[in-house]
């Protein structure tokens, strides 16, 4: 019973990869499907720390936003290669992520939501005022250039690929990461901190790598998308797209590992699809998901999939 | 005459999507000391919680003093005269000591006063101004008890109360309950503690797997030893 | 005389400008405070209950011609009632939940009503006057004070004072503050726990609202004008030591200050200061200045 | 590029948010009444009109444009409100090389440092902004200014460009503050501005930064002893603040509703419809969707070079200005500094200005000489 | 002699605020003994340990773990020293399976624990040896059960495997019989004894049946200051034990249960 329930979550993993491979060929919009990726690898690095290690970040776009700049900023300015410029936002994020960390840390829940969104907030300021970001105008038409100096980034069809292979590979890293022996004492942390510590396990440390590991991903992700879009500006570093990042896991499922993706999906299909139809109620749709997503469905689309699953095979 | 303070009859009890108690029939009459047993994860916490409306769903009917309970939220429940002592003994952390003991409202005239409280817990008058979880375990136990005798609630639900008690508390407990007989209250407890409980309880009730699965009275305590080594292994 | 190159004069004017501000973060972290003390909610929607109740004085005025005294107490009352409904029917479901929930429910609801007052009245805002009672200023000899922001601190002080005191010298707030740790068992003590609950969130929405009444005739009254304040404000709260009523009232105030003071030595950073306290006050005590320590 | 099928022109926008009542909805609207009283139709193929909602939010702008120039083959792009958007659909544009008319931006990077061979600018620029307020300051004899500068990129260039030109013209500078972005409290600033004894006040800030500092500085009496210059200041500000806040506000805008017949004719039937008065962009947003019809008309396409070309070469004349395209996309008109009557002086609803000066397009805009873009020879 | 103490306190003590939890205590235990630590509520027994184990910083006095002086160490550093303690309350991960729990503690051992990139099969050699735990402590059966739906005493049971796991050289045992059957108090009393074997128990226990039955020593606190300290039956006839602890003398050698 239970192999039939891997057997077909495997096939449709195994299926939605298909699709993603296809999808340039089948007349989806590559460009489109690239910025899905990079929000979903973002909320997949978000889910990291709120699904895998029980930690809130209000402040999230602070990492995905500074990253986007210091990509953009590296290539615009200084010449960089892509390649180069993604780990250096990438990096940048890590190092951002750590500092963060080393201050939020020590306290949990609610306290380090709101610890990470004030931080959040300064990096905002320092997006808004210091002088490499553009200010309000942000950092505009960045190349994409030659990947490792071969690859011609400029056709959308090979940035597809290259977006679509980082992320599945940053996709099975996570998978990877919450199984591991880390994954482990992730999951004990969650579960009864006090317990961890006395069975000698520092438990801010463990928080502390989890935090970067996903301050880094998500910097990764908000460099990728400078990449894609050919700019960073400041919506990427405002706690309201650490908001939109909550909704996308949340919609999605937080805790599962395809939710967040699938609420990715969900999201920014919305913002389109609102885009040139509702006018000013877009906040107030938005609004309304959350509200439901809380009250209704808190597991998620796909966590109440996988809680259906559960139950039709309880009763098998 | 004997009056019913408590009558249960067909109590089904759920948390969550877990059924716990399958038809609890029970009665306790006033003035009654009334003790349940049962093995760990027999479900005697549950009954009393689900007395007091605290489980999940509940069914079947649950009278005090003749009313109808079933339905009625906690605070009303209380307020029919049911003081509540639970098992993890609820003190508060942001109230010193003292504030918890005079946290429950007082529900009918005829509680304990303060300075009674005090005489039978000195630790509790010592440490009155420390914040409530700060007390050591048994403090706290004392001072979960001490709290319901204030409020003048005539049935009292009392769930392992000698629970990490000196030997010496647990035998003044055993002298207050004797006490609270004496002046009229009435009784239920929920005890590991056997050799606690038995000299105290006029009947018994031995519950399994969330049913009542035997009744006794304190007179035939010595005809269900061997039931209850079977079943407790006392 | 001078204090690091700023008159003494211009010092003290920015010093009681600051303590304005304070007043109104004491108000609004007091608010969210006593929320979270006792639901265990952080109410994102507070600086959208703050706006509407702005929003509530400044229609009052514009339709009804009621004036500013009474909508002071009406819009409070009005957001309360409001309050009363949200936790009614959203809220209620979510207790013994994870709080998280809360907070991401309440960012929902303050993005609804946003979005609402911004369809309706657009975001460039509406005027509100100040009550001819309280035109003018006052020479204060150092600086010509409006006699209205005098008025706002004091308004502010008197209720802070006086929540302060129920929450933590009264009966009730003894109810409260156990509720806020076990709400169930407070209820089997024989205290209408639901009904307390529902009142407090409603109490904490007035007090955005009476906030947002008196900040409606020295700011443009805009849909936005919520969430701007409501990070800084959460800043605070934190600083003050989460669920802490005298910390919020407290640390309010004094952030106040410490903002004008910025704003005369190093305007460009008046917006972050708050956030550097924050880091600088966590590190030092990672409880907040008045939390209790987990 | 087809030539067949309608012709359709895309708006974006910001719709619901912070500059939506000086655009928005109602901005796109005035574009489907510009195709509507061209005839709904040009070179035999009906126009259509798309638009949407950027929200603030460059990515959203770029996208939307990159999919409606693939999928839809749109014709032409009209920019709304935000620099951000518009520099990123800018770059689209260019990519796609189809004509974009930005309207509602203010930075004066997209016909500078940023420009391309697609971009038009068309209603008003920071640097215009700028230079119209101080020259036409100076003149009336407002030697010594103080700055209350939006401590961002946007403000700061404010700041720079109106300082450069005080100075040409034998201005001083008496002092700035710098304040964050959205602080909902002015007076301390107000109250270092007040210290300088400088004449004019200017605020180089914009929307809810300026609201507020300007309710401040009437609560603080700054309004009687020094003049105020808002720097970006929309007629929606100045009705949303009320005269009473706002009495003797000098400001630069690039049109007004009530400065001559025609656009007195426009601006009734807006207000017939929205029971408000256009602002600037409204105007500019009619004029230039027109403008674009008529060059595609004489070019006979509506292919993206050529009607660049005509564009560029054609000289326009409507209710809203009178102006030539210059070779960066820059289209240079009149501007004009306005000061806000007293309460006793308005008298029918939206009588808000009075004219103080009209300062000629090529005075009012970056000089050819100043100029970074590429595409301008010198 | 020193390498058979392998635990010593000198002038241990713990103030709150002016108030004395624990008064100077100068406490042994011996290596291999099962040491029981007794009295009344409130007497500081709890905070002794906490004070041992570093949750709480003791005001005055050393701690002497294996001759080394561990009194400013850190809790996770003196669990991996080998003083482990198990909770007044039951502590366990609610959501992960019994031999989770178990694997939860061993796992520590391997230095693995930060390695984010390896698989979770790199555990699985692991469970040979957590079987074993669990069937020292008759838990076999339940292996693969999720943790939140045992009762009681087999949480505690479950708390005690994975307390072994971590191979401490010093077990801290807070009322390990508290909210217990009397079949299961029997079980854990017995589960004590058998890993007692190779090393040394500090225990605290109200139910002085418990104790009598398996301490080799008993320290009885009152107030935060030592009373008395000796075997059961030496201590037990003390006066003073009988008067602040026991109650009345009958009681005495009973115990209350
Ligand atoms: N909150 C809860 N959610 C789900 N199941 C529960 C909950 N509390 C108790 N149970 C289950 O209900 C059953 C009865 O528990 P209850 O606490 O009533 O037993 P008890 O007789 O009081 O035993 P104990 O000696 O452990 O206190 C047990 O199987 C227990 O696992
Ligand atoms: N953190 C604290 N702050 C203030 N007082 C405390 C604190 N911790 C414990 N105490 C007090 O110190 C005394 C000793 O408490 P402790 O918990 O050590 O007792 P104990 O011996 O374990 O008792 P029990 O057998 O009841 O568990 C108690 O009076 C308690 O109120
Ligand atoms: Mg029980
Ligand atoms: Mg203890």
């Amino acid at each position: 019973m239970s192999t039939n329930h891997t057997k077909l979550i495997r096939a449709t993993y195994i299926g939605i990869l298909v699709l993603a491979l296809v999808a340039p060929l089948i007349g989806l919009y590559p460009v489109f499907v690239m910025k899905l990726l990079c929000f979903a690898l973002f909320a997949c690095a978000f889910n990291l720390l709120l699904g895998f290690t029980g930690l809130l970040s209000f402040g999230h776009a602070a990492f995905f936003g500074f990253a986007a700049y210091v990509t953009g900023y590296f290539i615009k300015s200084q010449g960089w290669s892509p390649e180069i410029a993604i780990l250096a936002g990438t990096l940048v994020a890590a190092f951002i992520g750590l500092v963060f960390g080393l201050i939020a840390i020590r306290r949990q829940g609610i306290y380090f939501a709101m610890i990470t969104l004030a931080l959040a907030q300064m990096v905002y300021f320092i997006c808004l005022q210091a002088p490499f970001t553009g200010g309000e105008d942000g950092l505009q038409g960045v190349p994409r250039g030659k990947l490792l100096g071969l690859l011609d980034l400029s056709s959308d069809t090979t940035m597809y690929y290259v977006i679509l292979a980082i992320f599945v590979a940053c996709f099975l890293g996570i998978a990877r990461i919450v199984t591991s022996p880390f994954g482990q004492v992730l999951k004990m942390i969650r579960e009864n901190e006090p317990r961890a510590v006395s069975l000698g396990y520092e438990v801010d440390r463990y928080k502390l790598v989890a935090f970067v590991l996903s301050a880094a991903l998500a910097g990764l992700a908000g460099s990728l998308k400078t990449l894609v879009m050919g700019f960073a500006t400041l919506t990427d570093v405002h706690w309201s797209m650490s908001g939109e990042v909550i909704l996308m896991s949340l919609l999605g499922g937080v805790g599962t590992f395809f939710g967040p993706v699938f609420g990715a999906g969900i999201v920014i299909a919305l913002q389109d699809l609102l885009a040139d139809k509702v006018g000013a109620w877009v906040t107030v749709i938005i609004g309304a998901i959350f509200v439901v997503c809380v009250l209704a469905f808190r597991k998620g689309v796909v966590g109440e999939v996988h809680a259906w699953l559960e139950r039709r095979r309880a009763r098998a | 005459m004997t009056k019913e303070l408590l009558k249960i009859e067909g109590l089904n009890a759920w948390y969550g999507e877990s059924h716990i108690l399958h038809g609890v029939d029970l009665t306790v009459n006033e003035g009654e000391v009334v003790c349940l047993l049962g093995r760990n994860g027999a479900g005697r916490t549950t009954t009393m919680r689900a007395i007091v409306g605290l489980t999940g769903a509940r069914k079947g009917s649950i009278r005090i003093d003749g009313q109808e309970a079933i339905k009625l939220p906690p605070h009303k429940v209380a307020r029919l005269g049911v003081g509540y002592c639970p098992e993890e003994r609820g003190i508060f952390a942001s109230l010193s000591a003292e504030e918890n003991l005079m946290l429950p409202p007082v529900i009918a005239p005829g509680g304990m006063s303060v300075g009674e409280i005090y005489e039978m817990f000195p630790n509790l008058k010592e440490r009155a101004g420390s914040p409530g979880t700060r007390l050591s375990g048994g403090e706290q136990q004392m001072l979960a008890v001490a709290r319901i005798l204030r409020t003048g609630a005539r049935l009292l639900l009392l769930d392992e109360i000698s629970e990490g008690l000196a030997p010496v508390i647990v035998q003044k407990l055993a002298e207050m309950i004797r006490t609270l007989k004496a002046k009229g209250y009435t009784v239920v407890l929920v005890e590991q503690n056997f050799r606690f409980a038995a000299p105290l309880a006029d009947r018994f009730y031995v519950m399994e797997h969330g049913r009542i699965v035997k009744q006794f009275e304190q007179r035939e305590l010595a005809d269900n030893m061997a039931m209850l080594q079977e079943f407790l292994g006392v | 005389m001078e204090i690091f190159g700023i008159p003494l004069q211009a010092f003290l004017g920015q010093l009681v400008l600051g303590l304005v501000n304070g007043a109104f973060y004491a108000m609004l972290s007091l608010g969210l405070a006593v929320i979270f003390g006792l639901l265990d909610i952080v109410n994102f929607a507070h600086g959208a209950l703050y706006m509407v109740g702005a929003f509530a004085a400044w229609i009052m005025l514009d339709k009804f011609g009621i004036n500013f005294w009474f909508a002071l107490v009406l819009a409070p009352l009005l957001v309360g009632v409001l309050g009363v409904v949200i936790e009614r029917t959203f809220l209620k479901r979510l207790y013994g939940l994870d709080p998280l929930y809360g907070l991401l429910l309440t960012f929902g609801l303050s993005l609804i009503l946003e979005g609402i007052f911004r369809d309706q009245y657009g975001v460039s805002g509406q005027s509100y006057p100040v009550p001819e009672l309280l035109e003018g200023a006052t020479n204060l000899g150092f600086m010509i004070l409006p006699n209205y922001r005098a008025f706002v601190v004091l308004a502010s002080l008197v209720v802070c004072l006086g929540t302060w005191f129920l929450i933590e010298r009264t009966r009730l707030g003894a109810y409260l503050r156990a509720g806020t740790e076990n709400a169930k068992l407070v209820q089997a003590f024989g205290v209408n726990v639901p009904l307390m609950v529902m009142l407090t969130y409603g109490a904490g929405a007035a007090l955005a609202a009476m906030a947002g009444v008196l900040a409606a005739p020295i700011i443009q009254v805009t849909p936005l004008m919520g969430s701007n304040l409501i990070i800084v404000v959460f800043a605070v709260v934190v600083i003050g030591g989460m669920g802490s009523i005298l910390g919020s009232v407290v640390t309010g105030l004094v952030l106040g200050l410490i903002e004008g003071m910025t704003r005369v030595f190093y305007p460009e950073a008046s917006s972050v200061v708050v956030f550097v306290v924050m880091v600088i006050v966590l590190i030092i005590r990672p409880a907040g200045l008045f939390g209790k320590e987990a | 590029q087809t030539n067949s099928g309608p012709v359709k022109i895309g708006m974006i926008t910001d719709m619901a948010s912070l500059y939506a009542d000086i655009d928005g909805p109602a901005g796109a609207e005035m574009v489907k009444w510009a195709v509507q009283d061209f005839g709904g139709k040009v070179l035999g193929r009906p126009v259509e009109v798309l638009s949407a909602d950027h929200q603030n939010k460059a990515d959203v702008a770029s996208s939307k444009a990159r999919e409606w120039m693939d999928k839809d083959n749109l014709a032409m792009l009209i920019g709304g409100t935000s620099s951000g958007t518009n520099l990123a659909m800018a770059k689209v544009a260019q990519e796609k090389k189809r004509p974009f008319i930005s309207i509602g931006a203010g930075s004066a990077r997209l016909t500078n440092e940023d420009c391309t061979p697609y971009t038009v600018h068309y209603a008003y620029d920071t640097v215009a902004l700028a230079k119209v307020a101080g020259n036409a300051l100076i003149k009336a004899g407002n030697k010594s200014w103080y700055f209350l500068t939006a401590d961002y990129a946007f403000g700061q260039s404010l700041e720079a460009d109106a300082t450069t030109v005080i100075k040409a013209n034998g201005g001083t500078v008496a002092g700035s503050v710098k304040h964050p972005l959205n602080a909902s409290d002015f007076s301390s600033f107000l109250l270092q501005a007040q210290g300088s004894k400088a004449q004019i006040l200017a605020m180089a800030n914009a929307g809810g930064d300026f609201t507020n500092a300007m309710k401040a500085a009437k609560e603080f009496g700054i309004t009687k002893t020094m003049k105020v210059a808002g720097l970006l200041v929309f007629i929606n500000d100045v009705h949303s603040l009320g005269l009473s806040n706002t009495e003797g506000l000098q400001l630069a805008d690039s049109w007004y509703w009530n400065q001559d017949d025609a656009s007195r004719k426009f601006a009734k039937r807006f207000f017939d419809k929205y029971k408000r008065m256009p602002s600037s962009l409204q105007a500019a947003d009619y004029s230039a969707t027109m403008n674009y019809l008529k060059a595609v008309q004489t070019a006979g396409t509506t292919d993206g070079d050529k009607v660049m070309a005509t564009l560029k070469s054609m000289k326009f004349d409507d209710f809203y200005s009178k102006g030539t395209i210059r070779a960066d996309g820059r289209m240079i008109h009149d501007m004009y500094l306005f000061q806000v009557k007293g309460q006793k002086e308005s008298t029918t609803p939206w009588d808000y200005y009075k004219l103080v000066a009209k300062v000629p397009g090529d005075q009012a805009f970056t000089t050819p000489a100043e100029s970074k873009c590429s595409l301008i020879k010198k | 002699m020193a390498a058979e103490i392998i635990l010593e306190t000198k002038g241990l003590t713990k103030e709150f605020k002016g108030f004395v939890a624990v008064n100077s205590v100068d406490l042994k235990v011996r290596r291999g003994h099962i040491h029981a630590l007794i009295g009344p509520n409130g007497a500081g027994k709890t905070t002794f340990f906490n004070l041992l184990t570093k949750f709480l910083t003791p005001t005055r006095g050393s701690i002497t773990f294996n001759g080394a002086d561990i009194t400013k160490e850190k809790p996770a550093q003196t669990a991996r020293r080998g003083i482990v303690r198990s909770f007044q309350i039951s502590a366990v991960f609610p959501h992960m399976t019994v031999l989770e729990n178990v694997r939860a503690a061993l796992q520590r051992g391997q230095g693995t624990s930060f390695h984010f990139w390896k698989p979770e099969a790199s555990l699985f050699h692991l469970h040979q040896r957590a079987d074993e735990l669990l069937h020292a402590v008759d838990l076999q059966d339940f292996r693969d059960e999720m943790t939140v739906n045992l009762p009681y005493g087999r949480k505690r049971a479950l708390e005690l495997a994975t307390t072994m796991a971590l191979e401490p050289e010093l077990m801290l045992l807070d009322e390990p019989t508290q909210g217990m059957g009397h079949e299961d108090v029997h079980r854990v009393t017995e589960l004590i004894k058998k890993v007692s074997a190779g090393r040394t128990i500090l225990m605290v226990e109200h139910n002085m049946k418990v104790v009598s039955s398996i301490a080799d020593r008993i320290t009885v606190l009152q107030r935060g200051a030592i009373i008395a300290d000796g075997p059961y039956a030496e201590v037990s006839a003390n006066p003073l034990v009988i008067e602040a602890y026991m109650g009345t003398t009958d009681a005495a050698l009973q115990g209350a249960h």
